[in-house]
Formats: structure tokens, C-alpha cells, sequence
């Protein structure tokens, strides 16, 4: 796809829907949305890079050993949270007896582990999508 | 014929499930036997017992959060259920000749 | 750390030694291999030790996040869980040293890491799966179970294995997605999903909305009987086990299907109690399947010319047999099918492995290229003699004791037409797996010539065998001490 | 008039029935793999649907605590959290079908069912 | 005028072997000296204070696992040695079947006494129980002296047969089983035992592995596993409804059981009568005994069939019989239950013993006609069990006669085996048509042939005689006491008796009297182990002929005494039976005059040379509506395009069941309803699924709402 107008709007484009989809996800306890979400927003705005600009700068931006951290990363994040609430509070899990802060309601900076996990999530759902899709172009027919 | 076997079961099933419909507690509002106190336990305490006021977040990462940390399960197996398929046909071709 | 945390340690250990395989790719495979072996042996002790526990002790209540049972999620680590989860354990411990042995049939180097990744996740979700007492988590898990099933099956990377992974993937969907529809009828008519609160208000909600409960039950029994391939629901089977590398089906046919039928136990008695059961008479439904699959299975197998499917489809017979313990709806009943469970798992691990084995270096799985192949791999055909004898239900083995105990339990329930059928598919066991030991051991004697050449099977490929050969006797002269915490199991799922 | 009432009153849960059952036809009729995966998504949507009708209150608003509604009707939360679960799943075992759908027409070069078993049996034969 | 031929100077071995029987028989005399109190040996020994010692030690009772394995032990040291030295291997066969002998004599005072039991809880599902009392007894003596005679004969006979190292292993491993079978003291350990025997002789039987030995080698276990189910459902059923399963009277519990009761019966009469060779279930039997080597179709006929008619006389006697306090008359309600089943046995025993005799009538083999004569042996057996269970508590001249045939037949029978045996050994011929002239060859030979004939076809004076008069007074009193239609039976025993003479005419005739052409010219006569054996064995055959009420003394009135049997009876007409009545030898040369008559007019005539069509067997009789179906089952699945006649297909209208059998028919049906069935099931999975939730649904919808 070399057509001009498709790479100049898709370069202005990316960043804000990035951008959103990081709000989203970070909001994900205040506002409707959450990890799924907005993951998968970050991970189209990827998917459309790489229809745009083709698999090798894809590969630049997002290489396949990113991909593979993030995609342990996503869950050994959650694994660590879940593991701090069992080891401070006895429990797997646990929110807010584990000493998570607990801010004010409404605040970004609220309802303890949930945001942290609301990443988690969101990364996880991110990388996922872009690896599948990058298996399936690689591999495609 | 087996297709107007398969069509007449399926219309059965249909039939059927409807009919159980019109038996089940279908009411949309809050005297379903599904909005129980556990919901309403969920919608008061809910935020303060999570401080977050997303009622549904809250649920998913908190209250359930086993089930989340499963899915994230599902998404991984899937990435490297897709890879064991996808990656290295290189080795597919060989065996495509070989036989 | 008090002992009630072990049981998500035990899930979290397999998880984290998935999650570490891929960072380990640079290093030798052999660490890989130890780490993992550590892995399992240490949860083969804790689930021993929590099978202890329970039995003398008390059993374990854990809840997610502190929040009471009711509103997060429960584990609930009973005789029945802890006894499975060992068994589980035992038995993968067994394949996975197997396994090491270089003998993963078929599958490439490169793919030794991606397998064994899903092994460990399958064996997480397998032990979610027992231990939860939430109907969804069930799901959750469940679904993660399918999709690495599927996954060691299409990692042979064969033209083959696709088509099979392929057909068992939209059968296992099938089957997840009318468990879910199901689900949601329970949760409709009750409003939970943890198992113990909708069991207390099942009958109240069977009073209320019979029809609710009924189409739920029909539509769980559909799901899981395919996943545990009853007989009509086998379809996938010989497919799956024919194709995918040996102890791929030996984990599938010996613990796979095992697993989906105690999940099929603990909705039957944990979530609608007996009566409701009784009343609307589901054992009949039951014990036909279980009935037609014993004869028919067998009569599949007696067909087959490749091993490896007759041996599929004589775990669809032998799931028969398991469904006909569980269909009695009766502690008699249960008490053989659970120590069906055992024993088949042993026989059904040992016949796959030992032709595995002869796969691997013989290269021939057709039934016909056997003759002589008991001088040439003395251990294999011999342990394959001894879990077939056991099929079959010859004294001295663990086979025997549980169609002693199955027809105990068929005369319980006043069902003699089903002994009639027990002892007919018994011979056409007979038929089916005796020419091969005839044909291994006595047939002529081509090989017999080559007795010095016989291939030097490495040891951890050849110690598993002789394990299971050991068990499956030692299980078939001493049943009592299992027996008792197979009770203790039975009870636990009956109150 | 009673039966239309009664109808109307279930719609969501019969368009749930209605999806399921189609999607298994579709799943049962068509021999085209990817026709078949899409009819089970279908049958997904149907369950999905069906948990979102029982969470549903007519009037109710979502779940999201802010103090400024007076004494408010929240919709049934659980069912939301559980289907969002489902759904992912059901992505992943979508992905992961396809992708067998992708090395079936590389080995085959056919995704038809009936087409592909007529050559697997033809290759039993071979062998 | 026979020119004495020359001696071979026989090796060490055969003058251990022949020392070793010199002791056996003198042990046989220490055993004759105690029963017979010749000067004080019996209350010598039961007043000797180590006797008494060992009656109350509780270590005697552990002497039933000890000759359990004694033969495993010298079975692995017989692997040890294997192909190194022979002379070993086999003497540490022998050996030890000699020890288990010695140990089986010595413990006769003890069981006399007082019935050993031993009871090991937790292993299987119930334990292990072992019991050594007077009925076992006297089969474990028997079988001990008979593998013990066998053991001698095999060494010599095996030299020439290859892979004998096997042959050894497996037959010692039979042993232990058989002992096993006989001393389990409850049905399951008698069960599982027997399935052992049973796999195990199935490698004695298809030792010679050409595929006539495979042929008849797998009906040969194919049908000892469908016994083993049939007795296997008889366990379920009785433990389930009795709750223990010990040799203990049962029949209160099983009166309330109706007719279920007659079915555990058939059931286990049919599954122990599988392996005792009773009528239509006997096919295995003349196919196995050809093919197996002479030491194990001698121990077939000898022990393994009769411990199938133990299981019979062991399970009717134990739980059909109403305990000893509980009755004390005939006409008690209890026996009504063993009368019925008596009457039929009697007469499956009639059938039996006809159909043998007639077909081993026709039979050119001489193995195939001994093996058919033991069916119709076998025969006589089953008739006397039946007896004894028909009279209830009169039947104890029935209990007797089976038994003493028991003990005359295994003698006979496998000396008989061992002589075909040696015929082969020298001659590598065994169609008695070929064969002649063999009496100057083989004068000790043909001299033990004519004891054993002479015993067999029940000539005064010999063995045979004696338990054959015994039990035709058993049928006698059986149709004076009970039904008249008995008199048939006694024509029919007549008959048989008279074929039987007639046939062993025949085949001394044929075999070694009649000149002929001068093949065997070459042959040598030598003097060994084989021989010794023989002649041991035909001196216990004429003494039991010369001194009937022996046996009667030292086995048989015990066992009757552990029996509920009507004492008195037992006291007067048996104890001092008296077989050498007049009208006993008058129908006994009846017997052989029409004997004599068959022999003539079937030689004038040849009548022994006329076969029988194939579809005229009885296993093609008996299938014969499941073949029909089977042939059929084509048109049902295909419709016209039905392949009959392509492939394997066409074997299906085959008629000679020795081609192609039961099983193999089946396994092709199936194969062809898989090539039909299997792929198309498989295509339709979903339908499946639809099909089925639609069906559950309905149905239990309807059934809600119905109900």
C-alpha cells in the first residue's frame, strides 16, 4: 500500500487512538471499558501500522521478541500482584487488605491492585492480538 | 431427505427451547431470581469494599478475578497453540515430500 | 504459609513453569527438562500431602481475594479433588519422564519447547478443574483445557493430526458452549455460580422451574459426554488418538477424558442432588450410553488395523464402563467407576506408551507388522501383555477387580442385563487384544534371528513401562487400601 | 394476542435460542470450514446474548457508582463479567481454528469437508 | 517266539529317574502300609508324640502355600539353568514335582484328621483362601503322583522336541496352578486359578507352533476365557446374593432365590464343563490333544480335565448340599434344588459319553480317538455327579463312583497318552491305519498298552472295572429310587461301554497286532525313562483292579463322612462293596461279547471308515442361526451392491468349522460393518450432537409432563 493520504492519516491517526486506548485502560475502574478494551484499541492501532507499512517496519516497531515478553510479561505481572495479596494478606488476589492504596473513588489512583491488574490485562490482550495477527501474515497463505 | 431430516430437527430444538422460554423466570427487573442478594451486595458495598466504582471492574478483577487470570491464560495457550500450528513449515514441506 | 495455600501453589508452579519454558530457549533443553521433572515431582508430594490432609484432618476451603465464598470464588480440596489430583499427578509424572525420553513421537526439536509449555498448562487446568467449586471457573478452565488438547494433538505438524485437531476442536466447542448454555439456565433459576449454594437451592428452584433445570441438565450431559467421548459424542476420538504423537494420547485417553467425566460426577451430584436425578430418571438415559458404547466401542476396535486407534476405541468402550458406574447413581456404583478411573488410567498409559515406544523405533503401527515384536522389544510388548491381559479382566490384574466390583454394582441396582453386556464386551476384548500378544510373542519367529539387536531403549523411556506393568499388578493383588480412600472420595461427592 | 405478548416480553431470549440454533445449522449444513467456524461464533453469540437478556432490567442503568442519580436501578452486573470472559475465549479457539483451517488448505488445498474426507479416505487406501 | 532285543545301557539320568520312581512307589507302600495298619503303622503314627505336635502347630496350615510354590520355585531355577545343561533343568523339574509328592503323602495322617484352612485377608477384593479337606485330597494325591510320572516321561520324551526349556517352565507353572485350583478354599481363588491353568497350558498346547497348533490353541483359549466369564458371572451372582463365598452350604439362602439358583448352577456347570470336555461345549478338546506334545495331552486328559469336574462335584456338593446338622432324611424340601440339577446332568453326562464313543469310533489318529474317549470318559463322570446330586442324600454310590473314575481315568488315560506317545516317538506316525505289527518291536510297550485297554474298557481284575460298576449301580438305584426314564440311561451306558471295548479292540488290532509291510524293520527298542514311567503306572492300575475297596478306604468313605450323605448307606453298601458280585460279571461279558460283535461287522462292513458331512458338527450345528444371520447381515447393510463374493467376504458361506470358526466369522462381519459404518458416523458429527440433545429433550420433557 503505497498510497500517500492512507500513510500521512495513519501516522496522525495511531498516537491518538493509542493514546485512548491507554486512557482507556487506565480508567478501566472508574469509567466503562478496562483492560479489554482499551488492549484491544492499542493492538489495532499496531495491526493498522503494520497493514499500512508493511511487515518489516511492523517488525520494527513490534518485534517478535517484544511480543513474547509482553506476552509472559502479562501474566507474570498479574501472577506477582495476585502473589502480593497472598503473601501480605494470606489470600491470592487480594485487593485492598493486601495494602494496595486505596485513594479516593472516582481518582485514577483508586480501587488498589484493579488498575494495576487493568494493565496487566491490557497488555496482555495488546501483545496477543498483534502476535496473532503477525503468526498468521507470516505464515498466511 | 437427510436434509429435511436435519432441517424438521432443528425446527424441534427451536420449538422446544422456546417453549422452555415461556416457562423460565424471564422477568427483565430486579425480582429475577438471577438479581439476588449477591448483586445487591455487589452494588452496595461493592465500592467500598474495592474503592473502585466501576461495579463490573471491580467484579472482574477483584471479586473473580481467578476467572480473569484464567483468560489471560486462554489468550496465551491460544498464542502458543497458533505458533505450534503456524511457525516453521519449513520442516511441513520436507515431510510433504518425503511421502 | 499454612498448608492450605498449597493448592494454588500447585496450580501457580505449573503456570510459572510454562510461562519460564520460552525464556529458557537459549539454555540446553536438558534444564528445561529437570526444572520441570522438580516441578511435578514436588506437586505429586503437596497433592499427596493434601491428600493426606483431608482424609484425617479436615478439608480445605479457599476463597480468592479474602471475599466469602458466596460473592468471589471458592477451591474446595475434599477426598474427592485431593484423590484425583494425585492420581493425575502420578500418572503425568510417569508420561513426562516418559516423555523425556526423546520418544515425543514425531515432533520436531524446535517444538519440544511449545509442547511442553502446553503439557504444563494442560496439567494446570486439569488440577483447576478438580479443585474449583465454581460452575464458570469450571467453564474458564475447561476451555483452556480444549484448546491445549487440541494443541499436542496438532503439533506433529502431520497433514493428518489437522484434520483430527481440527474435527475434535469444533466437537470440544460443541461441547464447551452447551455447558455454557447450561450454566446459564442454573444461573438464571438460581442465581449462583458456586456449586455448594446452588446445590441448597436446586430443589426449591426444580420446584419453581422444572423446565429450566431440566433443559440445563440435558445440555450439560451433551457437553461433557462429548468431551469425555460417550459413545455416540466419541467421534472425535479415534481420530485424535490415531493421529497425535503417543503420549499425547496417552495423557488424552488416559487423564483427559477422566478429568471431563469427574467434572461430569461433580455436576451430577454436587449441583443436582439425587432425588432431582432420580425423579427425572437420568439413569436410564445413562446407562443406555453407557450399554451401546460397551458393546459398540469394542466392535469399532475389533475392525481397526492401526493400534493406536484400536486402542481409541477401546477407551470409548471403557468409557462405557465408567459411565455405567456413574449411571447407577449409587455408592456401589461410583465406587467402581472411581476405581475404573484408576485402573484403566494405568492400562490405558501403559498400552499407549509401550506402543509408542515400538512406533518410535519400529516405525510400524499397523497390527499386522507385530508378529515377532516380542523378541525384538522384550519390555514394551511384555507390558503391553500384561495392561491388555487387564483390559481384558484376568485375575492378578487392576482390570479384574474393577469388573468384579462393577458387577457387584450392576446386581445392586438389579440391572442384570448390563452384567450380560459386561462379560460380552469383556470377550470382545478377548478378541481384539489377545491376537496381538499371540502374534508378538509366538508368530514366527523372523526377528529371531536378530535377538542381539535388540534396540537399547534408553532408561527413562524404559523404567515408566516397567512402573506401570508393577502398579497395575500391585492394584490388581492389594485393591484394598486404594479402595478405601476411593470411599473416602465417594463419600465426600455423595453428602 | 397471548402467545404475541409472551413473545414480545421474551424477545431477547428467543433471538439468544434463534442464534444458537442457526449457528448449529449452519455448523451441521455447511461443509465449508470456515462457514462452520463462523456458525459456532454464532452459537457463542447466542449464549452471550442469552446471559446478557438474564442480566437485563428494563429501566436499569449500567453499574458505575457515581453519587449523583437518585435512589438508581443498576442492570445485573455478573452476567456482564462472565461474558466477557466467554468472549475472549471464544476469540482464542476462533484464532486457533483458523489457523488449522490455513495448514489444512496448504496440505489439501481444499476447505471443504466433504472434498477432504473423500481424499483422506482415497490416501487410507494408498497406504 | 519274540528274539529278546538289546539293551541299551541307559544313562545317569534314567537311573536317577528310575530310582526316583523306585521311591515313589515305595512311597505309595508306606501310604498302602498306614491305611492298611499292616502291624500297627497307623496307630504307631497317630500315637506318636511329633504327630500329635504337628496336628495342633498352626504352621502345618501354611503347607498348602508351600506346595502352591514349590513348582514356581523349581520352575525359575529350571529357567536359570535354561538350554545350559539339560540334565539339570530337568532334574530340578523333577525334583521338585518329586518333593511336592512327598510332602502331598505325608500330610495324609493330618487331613485325616482335621481339614487344613488358611485364611490371608486383604489380598484381592475378599483374601486368600486355601483349605486342603478330604475331597481335595484325593484329586491333589492323584494329580501329585500323575505330573510325577509325567515329569519322568517328559524328560526323555522332550529331547526331541525343540524349545523344551518352555515347555518345562510352562508345565511347572500349570502344576502350581492346578494345585492351586484344587486346595483354593473359596470360588474365587478356585476362579482365578483356573485362568491361570488355563493360560498357561495354552502355551503347552500350541508348543508345536505350526498353524494347526495355532488354530486349535486359540478355540483352545477362546473357549477357557468364555468358561472363565461364565464362572466369573456365577461369582458375581453368588457372592452378591450369598454374600461369602466359601465351600459352605449355601442352599437356605439360595432356596429364596427361585430360579436364579438353577441359573448360577448352569452357569457354573457350563464354565468348569468347558474345561471337563462335557458335551456341546467339548470341541475344544479333540482339536487341542493332537496338536499338543504327549506329556501335555497326557496331563490334559490326565488332571486339567478332571479338575474341571472337581469344580462341578466341588461347587454342587458345597452349596447345594444342605449342611450336615440341618438334614438327616431324604425327604427334606433342601434337596429339591440338587435333584433338579442332578437329573440334567445325569443325562448331559449320557449325551456325553455317547457322543464320544461314537465319534472316536471313526477316528483314524490315534491321539484324536484317545481324546474322543475321553470326552465319553469324561462322560461317565459327569453321569455319577449328576447322580449324586440327583438322590440327594442317598447319592452316595453316585459322589463314589465319580470319584473312583476320577482316579481310574486319570491313571488310564494318560498311561494311554504316554504309549501313543512312545508309538510316535519311534515311529513319527500316528494314523493307526499306517501303523501294524508293532508287538515285536515294542513288547513292553504293547504289554502296558493291553493293562491299560484291558483297564479302560472295564475287564475285571483291572482298574476301569471296579468305578464302572460302581457307577452303573448308581444309575441303577437312580432310576429304582427316582424316575424310570433312567432305564434308558443304563441301555445307553451299556452301549457306551461296549463301543468303548470295541474301539480299543480296534485300535490293538490295528496298531499292533496286524501284519503288515516291513517298515519299522530299522526300528530299535530301548529301555528308559519313558518305560519306567509306564510300567509304574500300569502296576497302580492293576492293583487298585486287584484290590478295589482300597481306594474306597483310604479316599473315598472320608470324603462321603465329610458329605451329608445318609451314614447309614454309606456304612452298609458301601464300605463293604463287593464288585465281583455274579450279575456285575455277567453284563460285563455282555459288554464285551457286543463289543467284539461292533468290532467284526464295523471291519466287514467299514464302517469305521465313514465320515461324517461337515455340516453335521456340532459347533456348525449350535452357530448355526448366528452364521445364517452373519451371511445375511450384508444384504442388510448394502442392499444389493453387498460384496458377498469379493474378498474375505466369500469365506463367510464357508461350511467346515475347523477352516474358519466362530470368531473368525465374526471379526469378519465386523470388519465389514466397520468399512460400512465407521467413516460415515464419523462425517456426521454435529448431526449427532443435534440428534441426541433433541431426543434427551424430548424425552424428558415428556416424561415431566406425562407424569
Amino acid at each position: 500500500m503505497n498510497d500517500i493520504i492512507i500513510k500521512n492519516i495513519t501516522r496522525i491517526i495511531i498516537p491518538f487512538a493509542q493514546a485512548y486506548g491507554i486512557f482507556i485502560i487506565i480508567n478501566g475502574h472508574i469509567s466503562p471499558g478496562g483492560g479489554f478494551a482499551g488492549g484491544a484499541i492499542v493492538g489495532t492501532s499496531l495491526i493498522l501500522y503494520t497493514l499500512v507499512f508493511g511487515r518489516e517496519k511492523g517488525k520494527k516497531k513490534f518485534s517478535h521478541k517484544t511480543s513474547e515478553i509482553a506476552e509472559s510479561g502479562g501474566i507474570m505481572w498479574f501472577v506477582t500482584v495476585g502473589l502480593i495479596g497472598l503473601f501480605i494478606a494470606g489470600r491470592f488476589l487480594t485487593n485492598l487488605d493486601a495494602g494496595f492504596p486505596e485513594g479516593v473513588i472516582g481518582d485514577i489512583l483508586s480501587g488498589g491492585m484493579i488498575p494495576l491488574l487493568m494493565i496487566g490485562i491490557g497488555i496482555k490482550v495488546a501483545s496477543t492480538m498483534i502476535s496473532l495477527f503477525n503468526l498468521i501474515i507470516d505464515e498466511g497463505i | 431427505m437427510r436434509k429435511i431430516l436435519s432441517n424438521s430437527l432443528f425446527i424441534i430444538l427451536f420449538i422446544i427451547l422456546v417453549y422452555g422460554i415461556f416457562q423460565m423466570p424471564t422477568g427483565a427487573n430486579i425480582n429475577a431470581p438471577a438479581y439476588n442478594d449477591i448483586v445487591n451486595h455487589y452494588l452496595n458495598s461493592g465500592v467500598s469494599e474495592t474503592n473502585a466504582s466501576n461495579i463490573i471492574a471491580a467484579i472482574l478483577a477483584d471479586y473473580r478475578g481467578f476467572d480473569t487470570l484464567g483468560e489471560t491464560i486462554v489468550l496465551f495457550t491460544s498464542v502458543v497453540a497458533v505458533g505450534s500450528v503456524l511457525r516453521s513449515t519449513k520442516y511441513d514441506k520436507e515431510v510433504r515430500d518425503h511421502e | 504459609m499454612n498448608i492450605e495455600q498449597l493448592p494454588i501453589i500447585n496450580l501457580l508452579l505449573f503456570l510459572l513453569m510454562a510461562l519460564v519454558i520460552p525464556l529458557l530457549k537459549r539454555r540446553p533443553f536438558k534444564l528445561t527438562l529437570i526444572l520441570g521433572f522438580i516441578v511435578l515431582g514436588f506437586v505429586f508430594v503437596s497433592s499427596g500431602y493434601l491428600l493426606w490432609y483431608v482424609n484425617n484432618i479436615d478439608i480445605i476451603h479457599y476463597t480468592f481475594g479474602g471475599h466469602e465464598a458466596r460473592f468471589g470464588i471458592e477451591f474446595i480440596i475434599d477426598p474427592f479433588s485431593a484423590l484425583f489430583t494425585t492420581i493425575i499427578a502420578g500418572l503425568a509424572t510417569i508420561i513426562y519422564i516418559y516423555s523425556s525420553g526423546d520418544a515425543t513421537e514425531g515432533i520436531e526439536k524446535t517444538e519440544y519447547g511449545r509442547y511442553y509449555v502446553l503439557l504444563f498448562i494442560l496439567l494446570m487446568s486439569m488440577f483447576g478443574i478438580l479443585y474449583t467449586n465454581d460452575l464458570f471457573n469450571t467453564y474458564v478452565f475447561i476451555e483452556i483445557l480444549s484448546i491445549t488438547t487440541c494443541a499436542i494433538i496438532s503439533i506433529k505438524k502431520k497433514k493428518d493430526t489437522y484434520t483430527a485437531a481440527f474435527r475434535y476442536v469444533m466437537m470440544n466447542e460443541l461441547g464447551s458452549l452447551s455447558y455454557l448454555f447450561g450454566v446459564a439456565l442454573i444461573y438464571m433459576a438460581t442465581g449462583f455460580t458456586n456449586i455448594t449454594l446452588i446445590g441448597e437451592t436446586m430443589q426449591n428452584a426444580y420446584a419453581l422451574y422444572p423446565v429450566n433445570i431440566i433443559i440445563a441438565l440435558s445440555f450439560m450431559i451433551i457437553g461433557l459426554g462429548i468431551k469425555a467421548a460417550i459413545f455416540p459424542f466419541h467421534i472425535w476420538l479415534p481420530d485424535a488418538h490415531s493421529a497425535a504423537p503417543s503420549t499425547s494420547s496417552a495423557i488424552l485417553s488416559a487423564i483427559v477424558i477422566k478429568v471431563y467425566i469427574l467434572v461430569f460426577v461433580k455436576v451430577l451430584f454436587r449441583v443436582f442432588n439425587i432425588d432431582i436425578l432420580n425423579e427425572m430418571n437420568i439413569s436410564t438415559i445413562l446407562l443406555v450410553l453407557a450399554g451401546v458404547g460397551m458393546i459398540m466401542g469394542s466392535v469399532f476396535a475389533i475392525a481397526q488395523k492401526d493400534v493406536k486407534r484400536m486402542l481409541g476405541y477401546s477407551s470409548v468402550a471403557q468409557m462405557g464402563y465408567i459411565l455405567l458406574g456413574v449411571g447407577l447413581l449409587s455408592f456401589d456404583g461410583l465406587r467402581a467407576a472411581f476405581f475404573h478411573i484408576l485402573s484403566h488410567g494405568l492400562m490405558k498409559t501403559a498400552l499407549f506408551l509401550s506402543v509408542g515406544e515400538i512406533i518410535y523405533y519400529k516405525k510400524t503401527r499397523k497390527v499386522n507388522d507385530f508378529d515377532g515384536m516380542g523378541f525384538i522389544m522384550p519390555v514394551a510388548m511384555g507390558v503391553f501383555s500384561i495392561a491388555a491381559l487387564g483390559m481384558i479382566g484376568i485375575p492378578l490384574t487392576s482390570g479384574f477387580i474393577s469388573k468384579l466390583n462393577l458387577g457387584l454394582a450392576v446386581l445392586d441396582h438389579n440391572q442384570v442385563i448390563f452384567l450380560v453386556i459386561l462379560i460380552i464386551s469383556s470377550l470382545l476384548n478377548v478378541i481384539y487384544y489377545l491376537p496381538i500378544i499371540i502374534l508378538a510373542f509366538l508368530k514366527n519367529e523372523k526377528y529371531r534371528y536378530r535377538m542381539k539387536s535388540i534396540e537399547d531403549t534408553p532408561r527413562t523411556m524404559i523404567a515408566p513401562l516397567i512402573l506401570l506393568g508393577v502398579l497395575i499388578i500391585i492394584l490388581g493383588l492389594f485393591p484394598n487400601q486404594v479402595m478405601i480412600l476411593i470411599e473416602a472420595a465417594v463419600n465426600s461427592i455423595m453428602s | 394476542m397471548l402467545i404475541l405478548e409472551k413473545i414480545i416480553d421474551n424477545i431477547n431470549y428467543i433471538g439468544a435460542v434463534a442464534l444458537f440454533v442457526i449457528g448449529l445449522r449452519i455448523v451441521v449444513t455447511h461443509s465449508n470450514l470456515i462457514k462452520r467456524i463462523m456458525g459456532i461464533n454464532i452459537m457463542g453469540t447466542g449464549v452471550f446474548l442469552f446471559f446478557v437478556a438474564i442480566g437485563n432490567v428494563t429501566g436499569g442503568i449500567p453499574p458505575i457508582i457515581n453519587n449523583n442519580q437518585i435512589n438508581p436501578v443498576y442492570i445485573n452486573p455478573i452476567p456482564s463479567v462472565l461474558i466477557l470472559t466467554g468472549i475472549v475465549v471464544v476469540v482464542s479457539i476462533t484464532v486457533y481454528s483458523l489457523s488449522l483451517v490455513i495448514r489444512i488448505y496448504e496440505n489439501y488445498n481444499t476447505i471443504d469437508q466433504t472434498e477432504l474426507s473423500k481424499l483422506m479416505s482415497e490416501e487410507d487406501n494408498e497406504h | 517266539m519274540i528274539k529278546i532285543p538289546r539293551m541299551k545301557i541307559f544313562d545317569s539320568m534314567a537311573r536317577s529317574n528310575s530310582y526316583l520312581v523306585g521311591l515313589s512307589l515305595f512311597l505309595l507302600l508306606v501310604f498302602i502300609a498306614f491305611v492298611g495298619n499292616w502291624f500297627g503303622f497307623n496307630l504307631w503314627i497317630s500315637n506318636s508324640k511329633f504327630y500329635s505336635q504337628i496336628l495342633d502347630s498352626h504352621f502345618i496350615d501354611y503347607i498348602s502355600i508351600i506346595i502352591i510354590v514349590i513348582p514356581i520355585i523349581g520352575a525359575i531355577i529350571e529357567l536359570v539353568y535354561g538350554d545350559k545343561s539339560i540334565k539339570h533343568r530337568d532334574k530340578s523339574v523333577i525334583y521338585m514335582g518329586f518333593l511336592t509328592l512327598i510332602i502331598v503323602v505325608m500330610i495324609y495322617p493330618v487331613i485325616l484328621h482335621r481339614t487344613l484352612e488358611l485364611h490371608i485377608p486383604g489380598v484381592f477384593s475378599l483374601g486368600l483362601n486355601l483349605r486342603i479337606d478330604m475331597l481335595g485330597y484325593a484329586v491333589l494325591l492323584l494329580s501329585a503322583f500323575i505330573w510325577f510320572f509325567v515329569m519322568i516321561y517328559a524328560h526323555e520324551y522332550m529331547t526331541k522336541e525343540k524349545k523344551s526349556t518352555r515347555f518345562f517352565f510352562f508345565l511347572s507353572l500349570t502344576y502350581s496352578a492346578v494345585i492351586g485350583a484344587i486346595i483354593s478354599g473359596d470360588l474365587l481363588m478356585m476362579f482365578i486359578f483356573f485362568e491361570i491353568m488355563t493360560i498357561t497350558s495354552y502355551m503347552l498346547v500350541i508348543h508345536g507352533q505350526n498353524d494347526q497348533s495355532y488354530k486349535a490353541g486359540y478355540n483352545y483359549i477362546i473357549m477357557g476365557l468364555i468358561g472363565g466369564f461364565l464362572i466369573l458371572t456365577a461369582i458375581i451372582l453368588l457372592y452378591f446374593n450369598i454374600g461369602d463365598l466359601r465351600f459352605e452350604s449355601a442352599i437356605e439362602k439360595l432356596e429364596e432365590l427361585g430360579n436364579l439358583k438353577y441359573w448360577i448352577m448352569g452357569l457354573l456347570v457350563f464354565g468348569f464343563g468347558i474345561k471337563a470336555g462335557m458335551a456341546p461345549v467339548h470341541v475344544w478338546l479333540p482339536r487341542a490333544h493332537p496338536v499338543a506334545p504327549t506329556p501335555a495331552s497326557a496331563l490334559l486328559s490326565g488332571v486339567m480335565i478332571k479338575v474341571g469336574a472337581f469344580g462341578i462335584i466341588r461347587a454342587a456338593s458345597s452349596y447345594y448340599f444342605p449342611s450336615k446338622d440341618v438334614i438327616t432324611s431324604i425327604n427334606d424340601p433342601l434337596w429339591s434344588a440338587a435333584s433338579h440339577i442332578g437329573a440334567i446332568i445325569i443325562w448331559t453326562g449320557i449325551i456325553t459319553m455317547a457322543l464320544g464313543v461314537f465319534l472316536a469310533l471313526q477316528q483314524a489318529n490315534i491321539k484324536k480317538m484317545l481324546a474322543y474317549h475321553s470326552i465319553s470318559q469324561m462322560g461317565y463322570i459327569v453321569t455319577g455327579i449328576g447322580v449324586a446330586l440327583y438322590l440327594g442324600y442317598e447319592g452316595a454310590m453316585g459322589l463314589t463312583g465319580a470319584m473312583y473314575h476320577i482316579i481310574n481315568h486319570a491313571l488310564f488315560k494318560s498311561l494311554l497318552f504316554m504309549i501313543a506317545g512312545v508309538i510316535y516317538y519311534h515311529t513319527k506316525e500316528l494314523d493307526m491305519y499306517k501303523l501294524g505289527g508293532l508287538w515285536k518291536k515294542l513288547p513292553f510297550t504293547t504289554f502296558t498298552f493291553a493293562v491299560a485297554a484291558l483297564g479302560i474298557s472295564g475287564i475285571p481284575l483291572f482298574n476301569g472295572y471296579v468305578s464302572k460298576t460302581i457307577l452303573h449301580h448308581g444309575i441303577v438305584e437312580a432310576y429304582e429310587m427316582g424316575n424310570h426314564l433312567f432305564f434308558y440311561a443304563e441301555l445307553m451306558f451299556i452301549v457306551v461301554s461296549a463301543g468303548t471295548v470295541c474301539s480299543f479292540i480296534k485300535m490293538f488290532y490295528y496298531v499292533f497286532l496286524r501284519k503288515t509291510t516291513n517298515e519299522y524293520k530299522t526300528m530299535v527298542f530301548d529301555y528308559s525313562s519313558l518305560d519306567i514311567a509306564m510300567w509304574s503306572m500300569g502296576l497302580i492300575i492293576i492293583l487298585i483292579g486287584l484290590f478295589p475297596s482300597f481306594i474306597l478306604k483310604s479316599l473315598i468313605i472320608p470324603i462321603l463322612n465329610l458329605t451329608n450323605y445318609d451314614s447309614y448307606f454309606i456304612e452298609h453298601q458301601i464300605l463293604h462293596l463287593n464288585v465281583f458280585k455274579s450279575e456285575d460279571l455277567l453284563m460285563t461279558l455282555m459288554i464285551v461279547g457286543i463289543g467284539i460283535i461292533i468290532f467284526f461287522v464295523g471291519k466287514k462292513f467299514n464302517l469305521f471308515h465313514l465320515h461324517l458331512p461337515k455340516w453335521l458338527s456340532i459347533e456348525y450345528l449350535v452357530f448355526f442361526p448366528a452364521y445364517l444371520f452373519m451371511r445375511n447381515l450384508c444384504r442388510l447393510m448394502y442392499g444389493d451392491r453387498c460384496p458377498t463374493d469379493k474378498d474375505d467376504y466369500a469365506k463367510l458361506s464357508e461350511k467346515d468349522v475347523e477352516k474358519i470358526g466362530f470368531i473368525d466369522r465374526f471379526v469378519i462381519t465386523s470388519n465389514v460393518f466397520n468399512r460400512k459404518y465407521e467413516q460415515s458416523i464419523i462425517r456426521s458429527d454435529a448431526l449427532i450432537y443435534t440428534f441426541f440433545i433433541t431426543l434427551i429433550l424430548v424425552f424428558m420433557l415428556v416424561k415431566k409432563h406425562l407424569l
